[in-house]
């Protein structure tokens, strides 16, 4: 019809699907608004946003030592837009000595050019060998979620497929509205590289909590791989958790009401009486209107000042809980100093180890508490209760050992 | 209560006159069929009040109530549903035993949504709404816009004690 | 035809407005919806419920331990419904020796007759006397919410009405929705009696969290009042917090919205098409057609399921904090018993009221968790690091003097 202004499916030479520019003429709404993740304004809560340095070892500086001799320790920022992934992986002080499966979630690269010709053998490689060919426009495309020839939403972190598939769901015979957070979740979700052949691989078998999830780790349904690294000071066998966005919003109340990452993070936008999805995956209180007023009817302000609320209370219980953890880890080397044996601090150790596990859960998931309070706060409970326990511990040892 | 009793003993038969009838008023001429889409006919019923009252606050309150609670996709089902749902209400409304809150049903909730699209079809032109198909897609209206019509604040103001 | 939003006021002889039978005939379906409050069914979720004898310190016994010295460690049971406010209280093992306040949320006795009469001088009169003229349909009447000339809301308990001045705000002249928690609010609160003259007083002043009434009774604003009682094992003094209900509810989400108690614990209902609101005020989940999906989308299973995960990732760290708390008195006491000083335990004594504080504050509260989930967490995220806080202290007090 003449009057049919909507989107035509556009044809994308194959050798620059992996780009973005291609892409521009076709879905000139798309591509601008993606484009508004270059954006670099704070966050409106404080929490999070989108500025360069914006590190969380300085705004937070009982990291330093919770993340003592591991990579975290040298620089962990917050996280940019999705335009930024490649240059961030690339300058952070964390790349040197890593594997090809690092690059797993910074672009489709990794499966259409790796995956596609020999499965997980990138995984293992040197990073830079790996790294070598990407150009810089091919670092997160349209192709990192779309399927370039039909444009359809695409799961195809193998990880993830896995993962999703030990418990039962297939994730790609889900429905539309579960691929909205589908798309998102392949990457948004703490992940390992097993032992075995480096792949990614996630800890949801018993469950999509932090409890669960240390279960994985402890029960040796993670096969070889122990421990991320060895605390410098305390000597405990360490994890690191990731992101864990996806766990934390799947057994949310929006969750349960079908509201997806999409939704709140890409809302629907307007022009020229036509709707399009907003690409700027942002702080949803920068498109409060769009991205949460059509769903609910208290004013914006009413709605800000209850995600700062909800993540004002996170806050104060992550930084006792870190700080706790910090000072566990401190409280061990003391005893070690004091000549307590490794025998003596077993248990100390796997007290740090589980306390740090659930407090890094929520540091790094990145709601701050938003995407499910009371979840988010049991965690935090769960890691000052042990933290504390941790040190009582050690010094109940030092007392007798004295 | 005879009106309660006569149905109890013979709900078939008022049905079937219900229906007929209601066929019949809507027949005798358009503008007793228009009245009997109006949110001045739906709101005469003590249990379509709070309804009423949200949907003239709302954004779409030129529209008839019919716009969005009936098929559109042709006449004879548009005066089938109007009959067989008018006869349902009819019947609750006499007997007074509808619940305190009205919930729209999974059929209702379908119908309402085809007719978002009925209109806006345009809008949701180049975005993910497979209509028809399955509510499980951008085409699920009512998941983001579920308070266009009658709000979401549904305190009713109170019991006045006169 | 009957108006079905409307009902007819009726003249109550002056001698019977204090009871309900005199209000039978003239409003039948709020009177037999109250008469329900004499249900004892158990509550959906476990948590609350309303059989006799469902003892808060047979299901946490460490509460035994934390209230001990104390008459909450006789008898605490879970509330029951209104019908039974004069039985439950006469029955109490806690009420020998208490004073003619505790009638303050019992009946509106003490208001039409005593208050009306020389204001707050019942309330430090001894209780048999004070309780020895109220016949066993006084207790708990329509009167207690109703003005009996005009079925109006009222609330007219001067200690409220007072605090709330405090805060500037006139409860007499507030929104006929506000009136709809504050009826409640009246009753469902923390308090405590004034040192001065025993009157009814609440810790609102600097705001409605635990922390904020902690500071309340810190900074002497409770005037000569201290403490509720000096705990037994560890001597430290201590406070009881009472169903903050109000406060806990006053910065929820649903508050935000203007829903209140009445909504979820007093929904409208129909008979023969009639509209009232259900007098049977008890645990929503048993009517959450009516308290509930007015509201909500989501399945009556949905939101059942909701409110029982809030509450078991409450009761989780309620108890961890409750089982901390105890400990904590009873290292204390094993250090008095190995010869600690008062100087010395003086800090340790503060962090075990304060902890147990946090904890009491939400044990004591009756929605578990649900009516603010993310505000209740915190404070038992407080109470554990405070709770760990005492028993390190303790223990390195120790360690010096061993
Ligand atoms: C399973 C997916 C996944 C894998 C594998 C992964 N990342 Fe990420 N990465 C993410 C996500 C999602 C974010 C954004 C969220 C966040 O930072 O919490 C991110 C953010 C980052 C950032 C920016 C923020 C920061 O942490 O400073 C850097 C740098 C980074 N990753 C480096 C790496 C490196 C190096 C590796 C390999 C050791 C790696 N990533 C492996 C998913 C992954
Ligand atoms: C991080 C994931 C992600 C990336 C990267 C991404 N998209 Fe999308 N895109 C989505 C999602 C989610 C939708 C909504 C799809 C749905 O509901 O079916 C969408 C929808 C679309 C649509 C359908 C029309 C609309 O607006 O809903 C087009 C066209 C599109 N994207 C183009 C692009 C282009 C061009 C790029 C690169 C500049 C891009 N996308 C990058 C996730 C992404
Ligand atoms: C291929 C992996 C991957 C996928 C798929 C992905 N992300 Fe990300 N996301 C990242 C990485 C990596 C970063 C951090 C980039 C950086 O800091 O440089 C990030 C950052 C973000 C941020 C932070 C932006 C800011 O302003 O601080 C948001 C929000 C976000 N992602 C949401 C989403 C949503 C919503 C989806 C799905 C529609 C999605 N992501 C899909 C990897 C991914
Ligand atoms: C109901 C709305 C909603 C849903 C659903 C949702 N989020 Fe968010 N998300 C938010 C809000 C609001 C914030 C900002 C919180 C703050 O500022 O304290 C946020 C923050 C984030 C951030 C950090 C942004 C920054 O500034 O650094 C990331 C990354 C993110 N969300 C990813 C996801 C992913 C992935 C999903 C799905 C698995 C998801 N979100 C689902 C509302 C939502
Ligand atoms: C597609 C619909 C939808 C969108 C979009 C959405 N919400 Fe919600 N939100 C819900 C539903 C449904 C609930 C559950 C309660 C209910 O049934 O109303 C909810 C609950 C909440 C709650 C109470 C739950 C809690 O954890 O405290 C808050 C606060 C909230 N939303 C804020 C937001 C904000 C902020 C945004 C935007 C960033 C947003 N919502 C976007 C539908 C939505
Ligand atoms: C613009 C479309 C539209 C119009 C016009 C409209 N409604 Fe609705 N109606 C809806 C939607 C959407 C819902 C479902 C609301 C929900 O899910 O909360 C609904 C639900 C209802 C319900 C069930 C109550 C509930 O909460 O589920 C009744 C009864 C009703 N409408 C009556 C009426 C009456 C009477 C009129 C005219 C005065 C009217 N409607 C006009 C869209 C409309
Ligand atoms: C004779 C009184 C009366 C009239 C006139 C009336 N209704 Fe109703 N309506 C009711 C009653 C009673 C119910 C509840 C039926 C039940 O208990 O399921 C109801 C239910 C509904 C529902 C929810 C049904 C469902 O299950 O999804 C909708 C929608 C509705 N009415 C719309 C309308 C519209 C549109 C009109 C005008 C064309 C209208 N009503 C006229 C009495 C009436
Ligand atoms: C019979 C036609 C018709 C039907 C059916 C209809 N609409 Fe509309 N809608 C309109 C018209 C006309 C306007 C413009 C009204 C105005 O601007 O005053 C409108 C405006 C809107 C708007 C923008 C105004 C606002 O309040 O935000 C939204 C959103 C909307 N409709 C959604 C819906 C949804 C959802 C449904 C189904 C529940 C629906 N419409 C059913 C005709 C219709
Ligand atoms: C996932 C959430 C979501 C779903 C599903 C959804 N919408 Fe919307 N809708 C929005 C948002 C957000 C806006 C506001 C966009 C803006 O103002 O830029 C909007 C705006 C609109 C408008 C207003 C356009 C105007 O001119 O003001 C109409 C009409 C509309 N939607 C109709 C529909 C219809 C019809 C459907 C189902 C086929 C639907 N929507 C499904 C989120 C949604
Ligand atoms: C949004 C609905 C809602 C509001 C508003 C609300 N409550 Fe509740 N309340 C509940 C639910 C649901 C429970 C049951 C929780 C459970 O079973 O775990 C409950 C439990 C209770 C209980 C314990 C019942 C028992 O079984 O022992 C009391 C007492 C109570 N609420 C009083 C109040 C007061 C007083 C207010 C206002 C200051 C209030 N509530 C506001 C929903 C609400
Ligand atoms: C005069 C003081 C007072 C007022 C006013 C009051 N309550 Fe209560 N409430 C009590 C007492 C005392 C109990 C415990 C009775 C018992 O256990 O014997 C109680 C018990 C309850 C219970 C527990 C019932 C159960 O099944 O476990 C609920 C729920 C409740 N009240 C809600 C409310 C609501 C809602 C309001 C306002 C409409 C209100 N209360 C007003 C004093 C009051
Ligand atoms: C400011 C109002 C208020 C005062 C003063 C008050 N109560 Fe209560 N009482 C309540 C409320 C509200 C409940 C129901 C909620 C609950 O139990 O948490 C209750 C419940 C009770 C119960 C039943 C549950 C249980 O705890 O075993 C007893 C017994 C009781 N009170 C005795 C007393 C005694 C004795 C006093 C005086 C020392 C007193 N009350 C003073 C408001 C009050
Ligand atoms: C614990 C508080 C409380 C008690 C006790 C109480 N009521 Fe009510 N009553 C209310 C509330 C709240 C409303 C709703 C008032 C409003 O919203 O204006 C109400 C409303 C009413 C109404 C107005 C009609 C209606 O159903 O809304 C009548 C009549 C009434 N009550 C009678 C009684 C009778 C008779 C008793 C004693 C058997 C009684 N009440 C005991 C709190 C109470
Ligand atoms: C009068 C309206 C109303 C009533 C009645 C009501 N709610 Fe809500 N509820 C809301 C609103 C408004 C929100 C905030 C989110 C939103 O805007 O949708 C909310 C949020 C919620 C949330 C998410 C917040 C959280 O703390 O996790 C849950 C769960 C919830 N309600 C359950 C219930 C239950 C269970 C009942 C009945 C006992 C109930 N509600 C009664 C209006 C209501
Ligand atoms: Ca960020
Ligand atoms: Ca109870």
């Amino acid at each position: 019809a003449p009057n049919d202004t909507s989107v035509k499916l556009a044809k994308i030479p194959q050798d620059k699907q992996l780009g973005k520019e291609a892409y521009k003429e076709a879905y000139p709404l798309e591509y601008n608004s993606f484009m508004k993740n270059n954006d670099t304004s704070p966050s409106p809560t404080g929490y999070g946003g989108a500025q360069a340095e914006n590190s969380h070892l300085t705004e937070q500086p009982e990291m330093v030592e919770n993340f003592k001799g591991y990579k975290f320790a040298l620089q962990y920022d917050d996280d940019r837009g999705h335009t930024y992934a490649g240059e961030d992986f690339k300058n952070t002080k964390r790349l040197p000595g890593q594997k090809g499966n690092c690059i797993t979630c910074k672009s489709s690269y990794m499966y259409d050019v790796y995956y596609k010709q020999s499965g997980w053998d990138y995984a293992s490689k040197p990073i830079d060998e790996v790294m070598a060919p990407i150009e810089d426009d091919q670092w997160f495309g349209c192709s990192t979620c779309h399927d370039p020839e039909t444009m359809e939403l695409r799961v195809y972190q193998q990880g993830f497929i896995d993962s999703m598939a030990r418990r039962g769901i297939d994730v790609n015979n889900a429905s539309h509205n579960d691929k909205r957070a589908y798309v998102c979740a392949q990457c948004h979700n703490e992940y390992y590289f097993t032992k075995e052949d480096g792949r990614v691989n996630h800890p949801f078998d018993n469950g999509l909590d932090a409890e669960s999830e240390y279960e994985f780790y402890q029960s040796g349904q993670a096969g070889a791989f122990k421990q991320d690294w060895i605390h410098a000071d305390s000597k405990a066998p360490m994890l690191k958790a990731q992101h864990p966005d996806f766990e934390t919003w799947a057994t949310s109340v929006h969750a349960d009401a079908g509201v997806t990452c999409v939704d709140c993070h890409m809302p629907y936008m307007r022009e020229n009486g036509q709707k399009y999805t907003s690409h700027w995956m942002t702080n949803p209180l920068k498109t409060t209107e769009e991205s949460c007023l059509k769903c609910h009817d208290e004013s914006a302000e009413t709605l800000k000042a209850r995600v700062q609320t909800i993540g004002d209370n996170t806050f104060k219980l992550q930084r006792i809980a870190g700080k706790t953890v910090a000072q566990a880890h401190k409280t061990i080397k003391a005893a070690m100093d004091a000549g307590a044996t490794d025998e003596q601090l077993e248990e100390p150790r796997q007290l740090v180890r589980e306390a740090q596990w659930y407090w890094d859960w929520v540091a790094a998931e990145n709601g701050m508490g938003f995407h499910n309070p009371d979840k988010i706060m049991r965690t935090l409970g769960l890691s000052i209760d042990k933290a504390h326990q941790c040190i009582e511990k050690t010094n109940a040892i030092m007392k007798g050992s004295l | 209560m005879e009106f309660k009793e006569l149905f109890q003993k013979h709900t078939l038969a008022c049905l079937a006159g219900g229906f007929v009838i209601g066929v019949a008023v809507c027949g005798i001429g358009s503008a007793a069929m228009a009245f009997s889409g109006s949110p001045a006919f739906c709101g005469s019923c003590h249990a379509m009040k709070g309804e009423a009252a949200t949907f003239a606050m709302s954004s779409h309150r030129a529209l008839e109530c019919t716009d969005c609670h009936l098929p559109h996709d042709n006449a004879v089902h548009y005066m089938f549903e109007k009959g067989r749902t008018g006869m349902i209400d009819t019947y609750h409304e006499v007997l007074r035993d509808y619940p305190a809150n009205i919930k729209i049903s999974s059929e209702g909730r379908q119908t309402v949504n085809d007719n978002c699209l009925r209109c806006h079809q345009t809008t949701m032109g180049s975005v993910h709404a497979d209509v028809g198909v399955s509510m499980d897609t951008g085409g699920d209206c009512l998941k983001c816009h579920s308070s266009i019509a009658h709000g979401s604040n549904h305190l009713e103001g109170g019991i006045k004690v006169e």
